[in-house]
């Protein structure tokens, strides 16, 4: 299976271990990744919280050079990514006045016909591969978070019911690991104000994770390099003078390739700031090695 | 006719006028911005009750469609509330009435953003301004680039956290800027959505 | 022929207009124009039917064929029809007829289609003095002879009076 | 040469002063055809219509116009005049040179040259007309009732009482419908049991009615007065003539865990059961999807699975080889009254355009209840004896949440309209509530409280005055289950807070919808449901029981939602229009229908198409050898309305609406 990769600027840095992992799973689970060539920023919250012209002009720029290179499919990792480029494909399609517009902003012509998927729609395709190649993460228990842009808003998102969705725990389910139930697996996180307004993101990021902690969970699972960076880093500002969370989060990527029996480090699983060492020795693997911790 | 409805406030004719000749109230502003109608809320408060900042906003999500209704527009547009949005889009998810109060938010920055007023916390301002040059210049985000952009603009660091040592040692920030061979292409999109926002200014 | 019993000589040209009315809305709406005395042009003389769905494109030929200077066909609203959904048939036809009428010369504004309710009688009066002065001005209709078979002269561009191309009444979406 | 004679009226003044009536008269009276012309003070007067009578004998008249007012006051008058003096009394017509001449101009030259032209039409069209006859249909009185709920039982046993033969047909085991779920009903708090059941019981013991339970109907035919409906009575396993509804066999049934649809899934039946104890007929009745018998023949098992209930009873009631029968009934008019459901709202359901509400978490958190849940919890006759007790642990909960308008008002997951008995039923609710629990509390998340009924208002005030009920102005984003509570995050828009309440149970006040299935059955009627499924009434204001299909009534809640009192009314509105009808032995009926010329149909039936009450229908021509020559378009009299839009669309103008001919139209178009 071919499909167009998107990476957008945070696979590039900050959430460089979903890249890594993503590529690390893509092998085992038959899966070739092109990488879009000479692809531009989607344009993110800031172009879409100032100009939505530009924010569908950015992600439809994207979208042409996928068509360019005659690629039918574009899987994008990252949520924020994923929900602008299928924010500008269904507005493209349904807003006629609109695309009118940005056609001409683009220096190629453009028919729209690129499918836009995210990564948890893909591996839960997938889940039958996963479940054929895994050795069972028996006894692993995971919360899966969604956050908003995955299935949000519904008409763009539409691979999951925007409301119950099971698309992520049906990966978990095909991992070996168990998918613990909880409430808050649709709950914002705050990721936008990550740099901006820490008190909030504090405030909404402790709730959540104390309910999946509270829920037995060992670690969370996302698919988002903002809910990531956001549940990671500043897990250690959650647990000020509160009870330690100390729970790891887990791209869906990484998780998968556990069960694969990747390499640790091939997965990233070093980066993260909440240790992952825990897990590791839940499921006897080898822990990764882990940098110095910057908590306190 | 004019009605007062408060201390100080007035509620122009203007409110309900559903008719077709140019609507100068902040509805017909948002209705040209985002093709919605703030006349379709009819106040259920569902938004108001998910809303993840509903807590931190002085004007909940659907207090600002209630004075955008009410064509209260110096009052709404100088609430920090359309600032504290998430863009989580809770509320569109869940309106009862497909009202989409998450766009009619992103429409009320807009005017905001676009009025260039003050209001607009500054932090936040400088934060989209810096990493909107950023894709202008580079075509993505140079993060190394967009801290310090931002750090000019503010006089201050987002937090500790980005600037730790530890973030850099996890090999999470590029030192150099990657710049895509379609910068032009990109540059020519930022001039025509201007053109685009300073053709609808002149036309209402 | 009856121009003895006319008061005067006619300086104006008065035209001729015939109104083609169902029988539950329209003709009991002009009939409550009457009821109430309410004045208005003389030119329209009614034909009363059950339905506008009864109304064949070929009564508004005739109608010019044999003298008339207009025409006006009206019926109950959208989802008024006493017969729940003949109007609807009517509509649906009329929009096809209107531009037959075009196509064959008519002048379409020398139409007009609306919807009076029985409790419209001011509504009526409107529709009725409207036409009339819209005709006026659009002078006599001379090209009748041979409807059926006469050459477009000119295409009318102007916009037909009345309502029966608009969407019924619904929701306004954006 | 026909001899018209016509009658211009002055009205007193009233036409006399616009219009010169003698000028009138003397311009008609020139006229080829016409053979007599007047004018007279008073044409409806007495000796005005005796004119009519003596022109008629005198001059032998073949057709009368009387230029006078709108035929809608005196067409009638003038009618039977004519037909008085031996004239067919479709030949005599009104031109209207009141309403649309003398009263609206005041030109006396215009007004009497325009009274001159409306009459001339009227004239040339009557010199066209054909005696008619008014059409006369035989009526079978005996009504179908589908549908056993309270409005079907009203309506049966006001029809059964107005001394005509009732047959009433219900899909489900029992009659009853949802009032027989009910604890106790608003606006009075009186208990539905009680007052429904002597309903029920005399429904069945009438000797009018005759009730077809467990019964759908099948396919219908005919038209108003002679409705053909075959009936699909469906296997019991029960001989009915024998059962004597011991209960033996249900105690005997070893499959006793079968979630009770009366409960509403919060108790358990047997496999051979009764509804519920008051069910009428109190016969059980076999499910043969949960019985180890049938669910082993299924399987192909040579030996029968289990017997119990056939070894336990004493009348050898139970057969295990009944089959559907079908039963055929004449009618002469059909009650529709089928009732509504409630959206059951758990997540999206995918065989429904209705999406559901994942956010609520009806059916994944157990304590989250709907309405009907809520009444048989706090019924005495209900799984839990009328203790308010939660379906998780059986606790009783000290704080309820109450949601309303879920899925109704609401065009992105569920339906645009109000539900409008559930502001009702939440009050009583939190009433009912409370007068169980008293150290309870209730919330109740609303939008508006729409409580227009005599008596509602107060009811619902005194829900939260004397019973303390919390209104909190808002719509609830999500419930979450946390460890034994259910947490509502909800807002109050009137205090402008935020509201998370930690609830022991949730209620959820669901949209009413119309019954499945419901469109099918009003395609085997041939009326017209709403977007939504409702049967659409013939008129919303002046014919709400009546639908657009003559002898097709309409009662309850399948029309709109509906409460009790509404229903009822409805109910014996449709039984009294019945009972109009049925009091006659015929039918008769104005002749303005449309009438195919066969010899010239081509069979197109673009006029079937268009047709709004589905009048026409096809017929086969074949000759004398019974060959097959072609197939025509024929218009049922019976159903005709006489609207003409068959006419109109005919292509090739072979469809005439008597009295509307294109001849008659055309030659009062050319004398205008
Ligand atoms: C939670 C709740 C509480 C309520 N409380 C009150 C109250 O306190 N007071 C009040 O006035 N109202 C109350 N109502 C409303 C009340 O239930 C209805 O007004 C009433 O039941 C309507 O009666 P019906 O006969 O029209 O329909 P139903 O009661 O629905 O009866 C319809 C019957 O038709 C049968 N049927 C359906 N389809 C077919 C078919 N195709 N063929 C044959 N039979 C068919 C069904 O099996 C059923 O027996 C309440 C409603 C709810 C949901
Ligand atoms: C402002 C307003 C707007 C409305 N708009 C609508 C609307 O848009 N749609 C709608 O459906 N409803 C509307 N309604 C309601 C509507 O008017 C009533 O539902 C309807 O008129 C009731 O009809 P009725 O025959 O019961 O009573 P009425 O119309 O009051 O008729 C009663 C008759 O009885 C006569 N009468 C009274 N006492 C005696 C006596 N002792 N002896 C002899 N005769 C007597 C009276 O003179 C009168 O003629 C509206 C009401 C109001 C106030
Ligand atoms: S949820 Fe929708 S309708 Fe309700 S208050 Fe918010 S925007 Fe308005
Ligand atoms: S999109 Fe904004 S207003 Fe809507 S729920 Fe999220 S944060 Fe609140
Ligand atoms: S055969 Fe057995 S299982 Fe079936 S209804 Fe009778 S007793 Fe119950
Ligand atoms: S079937 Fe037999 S055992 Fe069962 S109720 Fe009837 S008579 Fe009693
Ligand atoms: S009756 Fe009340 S609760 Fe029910 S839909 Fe209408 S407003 Fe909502
Ligand atoms: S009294 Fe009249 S206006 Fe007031 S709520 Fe009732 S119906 Fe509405
Ligand atoms: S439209 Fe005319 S020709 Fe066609 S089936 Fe009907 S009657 Fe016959
Ligand atoms: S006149 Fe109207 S109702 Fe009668 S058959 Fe024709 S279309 Fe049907």
């Amino acid at each position: 299976m071919k499909l167009g990769y998107f990476p957008g600027c945070s696979l590039h840095s900050t959430a460089k271990e979903f890249d890594l992992s993503l590529k690390a799973v893509a092998g085992p689970l038959d899966v070739e990744l092109e990488e879009i060539h000479d692809w531009s920023c989607c344009g993110s919250s800031s172009a879409h919280a100032t100009d939505h012209l530009l924010s569908i002009a950015l992600a439809a720029r994207n979208l042409s050079l996928a068509e360019q290179q005659g690629l039918s499919q574009v899987m994008a990792p990252c949520a924020a990514c994923f929900s602008r480029l299928a924010t500008a494909r269904h507005e493209m399609a349904h807003d006629e006045e609109q695309a009118e517009l940005v056609r001409p902003m683009l220096a190629r012509p453009f028919k729209n016909a690129v499918e836009v998927q995210n990564v948890v729609a893909l591996l839960q395709g997938l889940a039958g591969r996963i479940k054929a190649k895994a050795t069972p993460l028996t006894g692993l228990k995971v919360a899966c978070y969604y956050g908003c842009l995955l299935v949000r808003p519904p008409e763009v998102a539409q691979f999951d019911d925007p409301e119950d969705p099971t698309s992520m725990e049906q990966v978990v389910a095909a991992t070996g690991a168990t998918a613990v139930r909880w409430s808050r697996r649709l709950d914002c996180c705050g990721a936008g104000f990550s740099l901006s307004r820490v008190g909030s993101v504090v405030r909404l990021g402790r709730a959540i994770l104390e309910d999946a902690k509270a829920s037995g969970a060992q670690a969370v699972v996302v698919a988002c390099p903002m809910c990531h960076s956001n549940l990671d880093l500043r897990q250690s500002a959650m647990e000020a003078r509160r009870a330690s969370l100390g729970l790891p989060i887990l791209f869906l990527t990484q998780l998968v390739g556990l069960a694969l029996k990747l390499d640790p480090a091939s997965l990233g699983l070093e980066r993260h700031f909440v240790s992952a060492v825990g897990v590791m020795r839940a499921l006897a693997a080898p822990a990764p090695q882990q940098l110095p911790a910057t908590r306190g | 006719m004019s009605l007062a409805i408060g201390p100080g406030q007035r509620l122009e004719d203007s409110v309900s006028d559903g008719s077709s000749h140019p609507d100068s109230s902040l509805a017909g502003d948002l209705r040209r911005a985002t093709g919605l109608n703030v006349a379709a809320c009819y106040q259920c408060g569902k938004c108001s009750a998910g809303c993840p900042m509903a807590a931190e906003m002085p004007l909940k999500p659907h207090q600002m469609l209630r004075l955008a209704q009410l064509d209260l527009r110096d009052e709404l547009l100088s609430d920090p509330s359309p600032w504290l949005c998430l863009t989580c889009e809770t509320c569109t998810a869940r309106c009862p009435n497909e009202v989409d109060p998450a766009r009619l938010i992103d429409g009320l920055r807009e005017i905001v953003f676009k009025s260039g007023s003050a209001v607009a916390p500054l932090r936040l301002r400088a934060f989209h301004k810096a990493f909107l040059r950023q894709i202008r210049r580079h075509g993505r985000v140079f993060e190394v680039g967009l801290i310090v952009d931002y750090k000019r603009r503010t006089g201050a660091l987002f937090d500790d956290v980005l600037s730790a040592p530890a973030v850099f040692r996890r090999g999470k920030l590029a030192l150099s800027p990657s710049n895509i061979e379609g910068r032009d292409e990109v540059r020519r999109i930022f001039e025509a959505c201007g053109q685009a926002a300073a053709r609808k200014e002149v036309h209402s | 022929m009856v121009s003895e019993v006319a008061s005067g000589a006619k300086a104006e040209f008065e035209p001729k207009i015939v109104a083609f009315v169902c029988n539950w809305c329209t003709y009991t709406g002009a009939d409550l124009a009457g009821t109430s005395r309410l004045q208005m042009a003389p030119n329209v003389r009614v034909v009363r039917l059950p339905c506008t769905g009864r109304i064949d494109p070929l009564f508004i030929t005739k109608a010019f064929e044999g003298g008339a200077d207009g025409v006006i066909v009206s019926g109950c609203h959208p989802a008024d029809c006493h017969y729940t959904a003949g109007n609807y048939h009517a509509r649906r036809r009329f929009a096809i007829f209107r531009d037959l009428l075009d196509f064959m010369g008519v002048d379409v504004r020398r139409t007009t289609f609306s919807w009076v309710s029985a409790s419209e009688g001011g509504k009526w009066r409107d529709v009725v003095n409207d036409t009339t002065a819209r005709v006026k001005q659009l002078g006599p209709f001379a090209e009748y002879q041979g409807l059926s078979v006469a050459p477009p002269p000119a295409r009318s561009q102007a916009p037909a009076s009345g309502e029966w191309e608009s969407s019924p009444r619904g929701r306004d979406t954006p | 040469m026909s001899r018209i004679g016509v009658l211009v009226c002055h009205c007193g003044e009233n036409i006399g002063r616009t219009v010169d009536c003698a000028s009138v008269a003397r311009a008609l009276g020139d006229l080829p055809g016409v053979a007599h012309a007047a004018d007279y003070k008073y044409m409806c007067s007495d000796p005005g219509q005796l004119l009519v009578k003596q022109a008629i004998a005198e001059k032998k008249l073949d057709g009368v116009v009387v230029a006078a007012c709108s035929p809608r006051m005196h067409e009638k008058t003038f009618r039977r005049a004519c037909a008085s003096a031996g004239m067919n009394a479709f030949l005599c017509e009104m031109a209207n040179i009141r309403e649309h001449c003398s009263w609206i101009h005041e030109s006396r030259g215009d007004a009497t040259e325009k009274a001159i032209a409306l009459a001339r039409a009227i004239v040339e069209k009557v010199k066209r007309n054909q005696p008619l006859s008014p059409i006369r249909i035989p009526i079978e009185r005996r009504a179908l009732v589908i549908g056993g709920g309270i409005a079907g039982i009203q309506a049966a046993l006001d029809i059964a009482e107005g001394g005509r033969e009732v047959v009433l047909v219900e899909k489900e085991p029992s009659i009853g419908g949802h009032m027989s779920q009910l604890s106790e009903t608003f606006p009075t708090l009186d208990c539905s049991q009680c007052i429904l059941t002597p309903r029920m019981v005399e429904a069945y013991q009438h000797p009018g009615i005759k009730l077809l339970a467990y019964s759908e109907v099948e396919s219908v035919s005919g038209y108003i007065g002679n409705f053909e409906v075959k009936v699909r009575r469906k296997a019991r396993s029960v001989d009915e003539t024998r059962c004597n509804g011991c209960g033996e066999c249900q105690a005997a049934c070893p499959n006793k865990k079968i979630p009770s649809e009366f409960e509403q899934g919060l108790g358990k039946r047997s496999a051979i059961y009764v509804p519920f104890p008051q069910a009428v007929p109190n016969i059980p009745v076999i499910d043969r999807a949960h019985c180890a018998l049938f669910r082993g023949r299924a399987k192909g098992l040579k030996k029968d699975a289990c017997s119990k209930c056939k070894e336990a009873c004493g009348r050898q009631a139970v057969d295990f080889d009944q089959q559907d029968t079908f039963t055929t009934v004449k009618v002469g008019a059909v009650v529709v009254a089928t009732g509504y459901q409630l959206y059951s709202v758990g997540k999206q359901q995918p065989s429904d355009k209705l999406k559901g509400y994942g956010e609520y978490g009806y059916g994944t958190i157990p304590d989250v209840i709907d309405g009907l849940q809520f009444e048989r919890l706090a019924s005495a006759s209900g799984p839990t004896g009328g203790k308010i007790l939660r379906p998780s642990d059986g606790k009783e909960p000290k704080k309820i949440v109450f949601l309303q308008c879920i899925g109704s008002r609401d065009p992105a997951k569920g339906i645009e309209y109000c539900s409008k008995v559930c502001c009702m039923y939440v009050a009583k609710h939190t009433m009912l509530y409370r007068h169980k629990v008293h150290d309870g509390k209730a919330y109740v998340f609303y939008m508006d409280v729409r409580a227009a009924g005599k008596g509602y208002e107060e009811f619902a005030r005194r829900a939260v005055e004397e019973e303390g009920a919390i209104y909190l102005r808002g719509r609830v984003s999500k419930l979450e289950r946390t460890g034994n509570a259910i947490k509502v995050h909800g807002f109050d828009t009137l205090s402008g807070r935020p509201m998370v309440i930690d609830a022991d149970m949730v209620v959820l006040a669901t949209a009413m919808r119309p019954q499945p299935g419901i469109e099918a059955l009003a395609q085997k009627l041939s009326v017209s449901c709403d977007g939504h499924g409702f049967i659409n009434e013939a008129h919303p204001k002046l014919r709400p029981v009546e639908t657009n299909t003559a002898g097709v009534f309409v009662a309850g809640a399948c029309q709109a939602p509906r409460d009790i009192p509404d229903s009822v009314a409805m109910a014996s509105g449709a039984a009294s229009k019945v009972l109009g009808l049925f009091s006659n032995e015929e039918l008769e009926r104005d002749p303005t229908v449309a009438v195919v010329d066969e010899t010239g149909c081509a069979g197109c039936f673009h006029c079937e198409r268009v047709c709004p009450y589905g009048a026409v229908e096809r017929k086969e021509i074949k000759d004398r050898k019974g060959v097959l020559l072609k197939v025509v378009a024929t218009v049922n009299k019976g159903v005709c309305q006489g609207c003409g839009t068959c006419q109109a669309t005919c292509p090739s103008k072979n469809v005439e609406l008597q009295g509307f001919t294109d001849e008659q139209i055309f030659a009062a178009i050319s004398a205008l």
